[in-house]
């Protein structure tokens, strides 16, 4: 299949290319420089249309247990949103936690292509995979969690040497078909189930005596030593605490110049200052993560209404779970491994600490200067549902629509925040960027994110309006590795995507060892935990792709 | 004017969605667009034409002849008045604002569930969970005022929020659950674990004697003061709670349920 | 204009805009009722120190109450609602909350809603149970003698202040007895008080004071020892004058209460000593409502 | 595996019968029939040692080709105005193919066994729960207060594997645990410690249990009760599990969810949960709610990530709709709404039940019908004919099922695509 897209603006950021006017040929689903004179068997007339990659969103909660879980807790929330059969597409459910195909057609629809999953419990990595594999339309891929799981911290706590830790960490990226690892509240998860209820970078776990600060160290080496492009995925201490800018910043520094990917920092930049001792940390966080190259964050943006939280972090939900909107909520201790914690909550704009939220977050956005480090989020559902991400773009990209919103919110918040002060509207470059070939780049998806010769052609084509919330919540054309998959903003041809790892390398020695582990304390045995090839693609719909990791480099 | 009365040809098979058939959605249409009207009625779409003989031209005043499948009669109307004659299936009444709902015969499971104001009334039995939450829901009926002339299935008024259950006859198991606030009143006999998880509320049962769960204490006899308010609140509604007699009774507080921090209340008429 | 006797002043009465509520208490007993709704409406005679002014309306038979005890109405006139709503809530507070077997419900259902039980039910200490009846909402509190039935709010509405006429009488005796013949006429008029004690006021004032520090003193042109000494609008043979203030739901309450009781008054006439009937007058500055004497008497 | 001869040893094989997912199982194959050789148990063993009596399709009885019995199975659904699917003691794939088939024809999804998953779900749905998983149980439990249950008999194997279990990994004494029993007495000895302690009994009527969980709701909440006794059981005795479990730095409070049978059991399951929340004010303890049994809880995850909802959905209207009442299978049956069956059940040979509408049996080779059903495709088991996923009790870990015979059952997601596709 030849198709050439002819005379669309295209934003190319991981080619340079900010806004000229290109022809794009693709041939069997991949970008080429040309067709080599054959004729093209679909035209495209893209004039005055915008074209980019397809769009990736790197935090995304779709798939695994929790998800399941916050499901299960809000058939209210599926009622008020069902989405009939209609077309090609299949039934399902929206809002905060939708249907996994409609996961999938949403998410096309507005013009994405890849969407990371960030909190894999090793133990239930397989359900994971699985529900992943029922979100159509999309690539997917998840970082697996560590860092609370008894194996490590056994390790850490025996002082074991770091190959050891890495060997671990390879193995346990490679069981889970991972491409990345993802920690959260280190160790925290496990000291809440020795009923420990708060746990600081420099607080020792109750039981094996470790720190945070300690875990962090040790798998963001391990993730940097064993090459894995996507640096350690950080959900720090203390989400939601008042104050916590302060943990957020000794994390920063603590890691000693290792890559590091803060997650969803919106939670984690709380300060303390003014009558409710709840303020924007914001311009700190953003001041440390200009200074520090080897950060990333994405931001979890909160939008007014409701939501649901689903997250690992069984000791920080089960300690907030007194906010839950409604009144109701899950925390789950699980297979000496991790847990996870689901409580559906409700973004009022007239609520003081609620309002300041939202503003801390779009603060984060604004005063962090390199695009290619600062992602956009919501950490779809925690801050809103991922449907809102043309809205937010519009509140990044408009400032008198921004300065309209601030208005409508609690004024005692936007009065304590400096975003009416801040001038900056991002361009489509930077969105561009911050969507696709930051991401891209982030994960080390070199064919992904960007529109040069041999990338996979993930195109989105939009047409340029004024209202860029309008804009980027149709897309004229979506094409998934070559397929057009949207049109108008309507579902046209359903396929399924992809699914991104990485395979570091490690010492098979490692094995002997956790086998032992599993026959004494496991309830299931190693060879059964290991999550096979035919389960990802024995129904012939996902495919494994495999990124490449560069060992033992350190920049 | 004669009511707009819809008159089933033969007896409904699958479950039908009657929620169009009130007058709010009713009024200003024509003959030929009410016989078209488009309903649910198993995994199909009929037009109302096929299923009912259709009469009358009073759209405030709607008639429908009863099954124990016809779901959703009522469902969010807010004027006029709906009569069902015979038995309605499930949901009658849900989310209803306004106006006067009558079943003459029986109804179903989740009758007035959700209800945010006017009157229903069920001339015969209701099932189950009459004027509680859907699932999921944290508030089942939140105003308005629910009479039942016969006897009420189980768990009546589960997760109530506001207004009166007036049930004539017994009322089942579960009686009360988990409500936050709100009045049932029974004058039969009632089930097992009344009040259950219940928060807040008044039951009011006349019916004696009646085993309450453990999680109650009882507060002694009483003669309150809110309640000849609360009956005679209830006159016009031509029931029997608002007879004189029953206005100066003494009553036995038991108040509970323990098990939520209950503030509840479940008043036993001597 | 004279009638029987009595000379009626060419002058007018000087009213103003007040805040009014009416509430109900309910006993077991008119007497119980009447001991909550007189220590409620006590210590209310005049706006100038007592935050409001208030009294007894009148007795209510059990069909006429919300829960079918004897009961009476009470009217609050304050100058403005904060007033009105501080007033109700501490003597409903302090004096029905208190007084055995009462219960308390809003006398006036239009109007700007003020709290009644919606503050006292904290008394309750988290026993309190709220229920809404017929669209209305209570508080059901527990004290001591079984429960305190309040409902939660009172309507609040546009009311009228400082109505008033003057009985001008040859002697004490005369002038009270003519006072309170006036009173008992005045008292079975609906949606007024008379707030002073009796409903007369013998310390009839006017604006302004040789001291600096009060705004009102006593009215020299209307006390008869002092006839010779300050210019006075009393003839020789008035030795008594007494008045009676009415506040009122309206300037009509107001008026229909004035006529009856200048009607009363008169009824005694010139044979019992009373001379003139005349009126505070401020010359305007007061406020906007004007009573007429011999309009309302025409 | 085209030997058909010489038998074959499998090791650690799951079992997709027992619930708790045994997967040490040793699994002798030779030809079609299977034997457990170790670690089976009396669910398990059953499970894989049926022996393969249908290979062929049949309609009205009569044998007939694969393609035929699709065709047939596929006209009763497009006349159908309310086919229910039901059944589903399945896998992953089958599940996922069934509710792609049931969409399309506008049917009701229902699970043979969804009573027990729907009583936990209601709870979980209003006012959620902590709980746990079992390997959480094996290495931290200190007290296992089992809640109007007898789990040995739907789980056998549960406490040898997750309360009796030789070493943990915080050094507690496995044999020192504490088991509380109270509702029910269990039926065997399997609660019993190894050093032979019998877990603390307290009885009652189960008529009693949704009063018991509220007691023991209410005296974790710190209520005082006027009452001396629930359902007979002196407060003081429940006071002091209570107590027990407020001392005890881990504590696990389970059911079978299967078997609090009786009208509104939710509610007592949300009593239940709501005093295990309570306990976590100050110490650990979380709820283990057991399902599980005949892939229940694998059909639930399935339809709760595809659709949004657990179980009883329907699709009649073009987009999925939850009612746990309405939906119920043998309810719609019963009353006459459902105009077809099919039962989908591949790890099961439990039949269909007795109904008056056309019935197409997708089903385990070997299932017996007291009438035969108007289509029956037999087909083979996750787990045995082929590979697979399955969840098991605790809803939160899958495992991988694996095919250890070849005696040419096609699966289950198979015929559903097929019925799909001749649509």
């Amino acid at each position: 299949m030849l198709i050439k897209l002819t005379g669309g603006t295209v934003y190319d950021p991981a080619n340079g290319i900010d806004g000229q006017v290109r022809n794009l040929f693709i041939r069997d689903g991949r970008i080429v420089h040309s067709l080599n004179g054959a004729t093209p068997d679909q035209e495209y007339d893209l004039r005055g249309k915008v074209v980019m990659a397809g769009a990736i969103d790197m935090h995304t909660h779709i798939g695994g247990g929790k998800v399941t879980i916050a499901r299960n807790l809000l058939p209210e929330d599926h009622r008020a949103d069902p989405e009939p059969r209609r077309g090609l597409m299949r039934a399902g459910c929206g809002h905060a936690a939708p249907s996994t195909l409609t996961t999938g057609y949403r998410y096309a629809e507005m013009g994405y292509t890849a969407g990371f999953e960030p909190a894999v419990l090793p133990i239930n990595a397989r359900q994971a995979h699985m529900e992943m594999a029922d979100v159509p339309l999309l690539d997917v891929g998840g970082y697996v969690m560590l860092g609370s799981d008894d194996f490590f911290l056994r390790l850490l706590s025996a002082g074991s040497d770091q190959k050891l830790i890495n060997d671990y960490v390879a193995w346990t990226i490679r069981s889970a078909k991972a491409i990345g690892i993802k920690v959260v509240n280190p160790g925290g998860i496990s000291a809440f189930k020795f009923n420990q209820r708060m746990l600081d970078l420099d607080e020792k776990h109750v039981y094996y005596g470790v720190t945070p600060r300690q875990i962090l160290k040790s798998l963001a080496r391990a993730v940097h030593e064993l090459g894995v492009p996507h640096p350690l995925h950080v959900h720090g201490c203390n989400l939601g605490v008042p104050g916590n800018v302060e943990t957020t910043l000794n994390t920063i520094s603590g890691i000693e110049g290792l890559p590091m990917h803060l997650t969803h920092i919106q939670f984690h930049s709380y300060g303390v200052e003014g009558d409710r001792k709840f303020s924007s940390g914001a311009a700190r966080i953003a001041e440390a993560i200009n200074a520090n190259k080897n950060i990333t964050i994405d931001v979890g943006q909160i939008l007014f209404g409701q939501t649901v939280t689903a997250s690992g972090d069984s000791m920080r939900q089960h300690a907030n779970a007194g906010h839950a909107h409604p009144d109701k909520w899950v925390c789950m201790d699980i297979e000496c491994d991790a847990g996870c914690g689901v409580v559906p909550f409700k973004y009022r704009d007239k609520n003081f600490v609620n309002a300041l939220q939202w503003c801390i977050g779009l603060e984060t956005f604004l005063l962090i200067d390199d695009p290619w480090r600062v992602f956009l989020t919501t950490d779809h559902p925690n801050g809103a549902p991922f449907t809102t991400y043309p809205h937010l773009i519009r509140l990044l990209m408009d400032k008198s629509f921004r300065n309209d919103m601030l208005a409508t919110i609690n004024p005692e918040a936007a009065a304590l925040s400096t975003l009416g002060s801040i001038d900056r509207e991002y361009s489509l470059y930077e969105i561009a960027i911050m969507t696709r070939a930051g991401a891209a780049r982030l994960l080390g998806l070199t064919d992904r994110g960007h529109l040069g010769a041999g990338a996979a052609a993930d195109i989105t084509v939009y047409t340029d309006q004024a209202d860029k919330e309008k804009m980027f919540t149709r897309p004229d054309y979506v094409f998934k590795d070559g397929e057009l998959v949207v049109r108008n903003g309507e579902v046209v041809k359903v396929v399924w995507g992809n699914l991104h790892t990485v395979q570091p390398e490690f010492d098979n020695g490692i094995e002997a060892r956790l086998r032992d582990y599993f026959d004494r304390y496991h309830t299931m045995k190693l060879d059964n935990f290991v999550i096979n090839d035919w389960e990802i693609e024995g129904d012939g719909r996902s495919k494994i792709l495999v990124h490449p990791c560069h060992q033992g480099t350190r920049s | 004017m004669t009511a707009l009365s819809f008159t089933l040809k033969s007896p409904l098979r699958q479950r039908l969605d009657a929620s169009p058939l009130v007058p709010d959605r009713l009024l200003g249409k024509s003959p030929k667009e009410i016989a078209t009207l488009d309903l649910q009625y198993g995994n199909r779409r009929i037009a109302a034409a096929d299923l009912f003989d259709i009469a009358g031209d009073d759209a405030e005043s709607v008639r429908i002849s009863g099954s124990p499948k016809l779901d959703f009669a009522g469902r969010g109307m807010t004027r006029g008045s709906l009569i069902i004659d015979g038995d309605a299936g499930a949901y009658v009444g849900m989310h209803m604002k306004g106006g006067r709902l009558c079943v003459s015969g029986s109804a179903g499971l989740y009758a007035a569930c959700e209800l945010k104001g006017g009157i229903v009334e069920i001339c015969g039995n209701a099932g189950d969970l009459l004027g509680s939450a859907l699932p999921g829901n944290k508030k089942g009926m939140s105003e308005g005022v629910v009479i039942v002339r016969g006897d009420a299935g189980d768990r009546v008024g589960d997760h109530m929020r506001r207004g009166s259950i007036l049930i004539e006859g017994n009322a089942g198991m579960y009686l009360g659950a988990r409500m936050t606030a709100g009045t049932i009143a029974v004058r039969g006999r009632i089930g097992a674990c009344a009040g259950y998880a219940m928060k807040r509320g008044t039951l009011l049962v006349y019916g004696s004697p009646v085993s309450i769960g453990a999680t109650f204490n009882d507060c002694g006899l009483h003669t309150l003061g809110f309640l000849p308010l609360l009956l005679k609140g209830y006159q016009g509604l031509n029931t029997c709670f608002s007879e004189t007699r029953a206005c100066r009774s003494r009553v036995r507080r038991l108040v509970g349920d323990l098990s939520v921090q209950g503030k509840g209340e479940i008043l036993l008429v001597a | 204009m004279i009638i029987n006797g009595v000379h009626i002043d060419e002058t007018f009465a000087e009213a103003f805009p007040m805040r009014a509520t009416r509430v109900i208490v309910t006993a077991q007993n008119l007497k119980w009722a009447h001991h909550a709704a007189q220590a409620m409406t006590g210590f209310a005679t005049s706006v100038i120190a007592c935050g409001c002014e208030a009294g007894i309306e009148r007795e209510l038979d059990p069909a006429e109450t919300p829960d079918g005890r004897p009961g009476v109405s009470a009217l609050l006139f304050a100058m403005g609602g904060k007033g009105l709503a501080k007033q109700l809530e501490t003597r409903a507070g302090q004096c029905v909350l208190t007084s055995p077997t009462s219960a308390l419900f809003a006398g006036i259902v239009e109007g700007e809603q003020i709290p009644l039980g919606k503050n006292l039910r904290y008394f309750g200490d988290g026993f309190q149970i709220s229920k809404r009846i017929g669209g209305k909402r209570y508080w059901r509190i527990p004290v001591m003698d079984g429960e305190f039935l309040c409902q939660e709010t009172t309507g609040m509405i546009k009311a009228v202040g400082g109505g008033n006429f003057l009985i001008l009488a040859e002697s004490q005796p005369q002038a009270l007895a003519a006072c309170e013949a006036a009173i008992e006429a005045m008292r079975r008029i609906p949606n007024v008080i008379m707030p002073f004690p009796g409903g007369v006021v013998r310390s009839g004032s006017k604006v302004g004071s040789k001291y600096k520090t009060l705004p009102a003193s006593t009215n020299d042109a209307f006390c008869p020892t002092l006839k010779g000494q300050t210019r006075t609008e009393l003839s020789p043979e008035i030795e008594s004058v007494m008045e009676i203030v009415i506040d009122g739901l309206s300037d009509a309450d107001i008026a229909k209460a004035m006529r009856a009781g200048i009607e009363a008054a008169c009824g005694l006439g010139a044979a019992n000593g009373i001379r003139r009937i005349s009126a505070g007058n401020y010359g305007g500055k007061l406020g906007p409502f004007l009573f007429h004497l011999r309009e309302i008497m025409a | 595996m085209t030997d058909k001869t010489s038998a074959k040893v499998w090791e650690n094989v799951p079992s997709p019968f027992c619930g708790i997912a045994s997967d040490d199982l040793r699994i002798e194959v030779c030809g079609s029939s299977v034997r457990v050789l170790a670690n089976g148990d009396a669910v398990t063993v059953p499970g894989f040692e049926r022996p393969v009596t249908d290979t062929a399709p049949r309609i009205a009885g009569e044998p007939a080709s694969l393609e035929d019995a699709v065709r047939r199975a596929a006209e009763i659904l497009k006349e159908a105005r309310l086919p229910v699917f039901s059944g589903f003691g399945t896998d992953v794939n089958d599940t996922r193919a069934a509710l792609a088939l049931i969409d399309k024809v506008r049917g009701i999804f229902d699970q043979a066994r969804a009573a027990g998953g729907v009583r936990n779900l209601l709870a979980l749905a209003d006012s959620g729960w902590i709980a746990t998983t079992l390997a959480e149980v094996k290495n931290r439990v200190e007290v296992l207060l089992v809640f109007g249950s007898d789990v040995e008999a739907a789980f056998p194997r549960f406490f040898e594997r997750f309360v009796w279990n030789r070493e943990t990994l915080f050094g507690q004494d496995p044999a020192r645990r504490e088991v509380i029993c109270v509702g029910r007495a269990p039926s065997g000895d399997a609660a019993v410690s190894p050093d032979g302690r019998r877990p603390q009994v307290v009885e009652c009527d189960p008529r009693h249990l949704p009063e018991l969980a509220a007691a023991l709701s209410a005296l974790a909440r710190g209520a005082s009760l006027q009452a001396e006794t629930v359902g007979g059981i002196p407060v003081v005795v429940l006071r002091g599990i209570v107590e027990r479990l407020r001392r005890s730095s881990y504590s696990v409070v389970t059911w079978v969810a299967g078997q609090l049978d009786f009208a509104h059991a939710d509610l007592t399951v949300q009593q239940v949960c709501q005093m295990v929340a309570l306990l976590n004010k100050e110490t650990r303890a979380a709820v283990l709610p057991l399902g599980g049994q005949d892939g229940d809880r694998t059909a639930s995850q399935v339809c709760a990530w595809l659709t949004g909802y657990p179980t009883r959905v329907s699709f009649a209207r073009g987009f999925p709709e939850y009612d746990p009442y309405l939906n119920d299978a043998s309810r719609l049956l019963k009353d006459g709404e459902a105009d077809a069956l099919v039962w989908v059940s591949s790890l099961s040979p439990a039949p269909p039940p007795a109904a008056e509408v056309p019935t197409v049996v997708i089903g385990r080779s070997g299932m017996q019908f007291d009438e035969e059903p108007e289509v029956y495709i037999p087909v083979g088991v996750p787990g045995i004919d082929h590979a697979g996923h399955m969840y098991r009790c605790d809803n939160v870990v899958a495992m991988p099922l694996y095919a250890l015979r070849d005696c040419g059952l096609t699966t289950a997601a198979a015929v559903l695509a097929a019925i799909e596709q001749s649509l």
